[in-house]
């Protein structure tokens, strides 16, 4: 399937991933974008946990 | 005064835009939906490996509204994109029947997930204007709409191309929506 | 060669791209890190451009 | 006057880390330096897949020292990291004489490179502990280093695991720093 090996080796999945981190990389929706990265690249749970929260923090900064 | 702040709280935000996603499996015509949706015109498409998201007006409502791709393999990252989710604009495309069981997986499991427990669902059975279009009966029976639980749903037949259709699925979408609070 | 295709098909190259965008996500380095990810991932040169003139305009917001 | 605002502007910036890079094959040491200079002590390494950046103080002054994976397939991303870089620690396994080929085009690779062009070069040629190893000059004489233009460097013996020339190549180093300015 294609949640196997630890690999992005599917043309589509790539391309996918470059969508999702320009946005991020240009601050846009960060947060859902954060979701689908660390998805993809099968971040370890505490990791993944660590990016979250530090979105989190981002939004309510701002709101501040 | 709970009164008091809850209001407060909806005048603050209850304006909120309201989060819709469109679903379904690739070449359905959810990217062909959503501009159809904001410009009220057909768009050339290409298969979207990502996502589109655009703000939608309707009837004075404000919209996000996100397409998301519908290839086999960027599937299993909707689910990133679930929450906060107020609505679920699920695409088939009705002349599509070797595939229809596909999509009735992939929607079985949408549907399983806690962040959609109060999602509304609204199935566009889409390209009706196909010869061998499946009529919205048959749709919703291959995707097993009748049996659903608690959840509220509905299904219109479409034609993004031809524009038929679309707007009595939003007229009750948004009459849902309003209704749901 | 490891350049090839669209692909991060290498486990050492897969755990490697884990590791910088952990960093960058974290808000560290973003710069550097921000190189390597639009090398790795092979972005078009004015999307990179776009990436890094936002991480410029990131440093300067911070230092007034 | 121009004076006083390169000497405010000294002051305000004058002192700012420098940074430094160690690069190397794998296996070559890297690592093992990297914690030898900011703890001095070994430390027990795995192979770095991504990079390790420390802050070592020698001397008074502050560095920001940042040791890349050295492995095939990361190789290439050295060069996101040159930017900005005060000096290059090269280390190379001197028991490797396989590998001294593949060694050598890297180095020629990464001095080509515009960003390093004031970089200062300090080799370590490591694993002198090792019976096999070759000498300082004639780790240099493989990797090129007496033809070398337009390049301020010096090759040092090193054992990083029993801690022997280290401070001899960084008291070098530090020297040729300060004398730069
Ligand atoms: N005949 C007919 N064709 C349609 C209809 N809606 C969309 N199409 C066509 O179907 C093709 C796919 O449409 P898209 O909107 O790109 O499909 P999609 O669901 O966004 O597909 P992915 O982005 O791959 O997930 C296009 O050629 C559309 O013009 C329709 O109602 N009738
Ligand atoms: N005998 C000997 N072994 C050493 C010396 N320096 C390092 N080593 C050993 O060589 C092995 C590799 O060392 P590392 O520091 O991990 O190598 P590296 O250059 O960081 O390798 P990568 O991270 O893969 O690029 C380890 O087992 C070290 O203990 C030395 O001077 N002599
Ligand atoms: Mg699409
Ligand atoms: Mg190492």
């Amino acid at each position: 399937g294609y949640h196997g090996g630890d690999a992005i080796s599917e043309p589509t999945e790539f391309e996918y991933l470059r969508k999702v981190l320009f946005e991020y990389m240009m601050g846009r929706e960060t947060k859902t974008m954060a979701k689908v990265i660390t998805s993809m690249l099968k971040f370890p749970q505490d990791q993944a946990q660590k990016i979250l929260e530090k979105e989190d923090s981002r939004t309510l900064a701002w709101l501040r | 005064m709970g009164g008091f702040f809850s209001s407060l709280f909806s005048g603050l935000f209850g304006s909120r835009e309201m989060r819709i996603l469109i679903l379904g499996l690739d070449g359905a015509g959810k990217t062909t939906i959503l501009y159809r949706l904001q410009v009220g015109e057909v768009v050339t498409t290409i298969p979207t490996i990502g996502f589109n998201v655009e703000t939608v007006t309707y009837k004075n409502l404000k919209f996000q509204v996100w397409d998301l791709g519908g290839q086999t393999s960027i599937r299993p990252y909707w689910r990133c994109y679930y929450s906060n989710t107020d609505a679920v604009i699920y695409v088939v495309d009705s002349s599509d029947r070797d595939r229809m069981g596909i999509s009735k997986s992939e929607l079985v499991a949408m549907l399983e997930e806690e962040e959609l427990k109060k999602a509304i669902l609204v199935v566009f059975a889409n390209k009706q204007d196909m010869e061998q279009a499946m009529t919205p009966t048959e749709v919703a029976n291959s995707l097993g709409l009748p049996a659903l639980k608690d959840r509220k749903w509905q299904i219109f037949k479409t034609s993004a191309t031809k524009g038929t259709g679309l707007d009595e699925a939003m007229e009750w979408l948004v009459e849902s929506l309003k209704s749901r609070q």
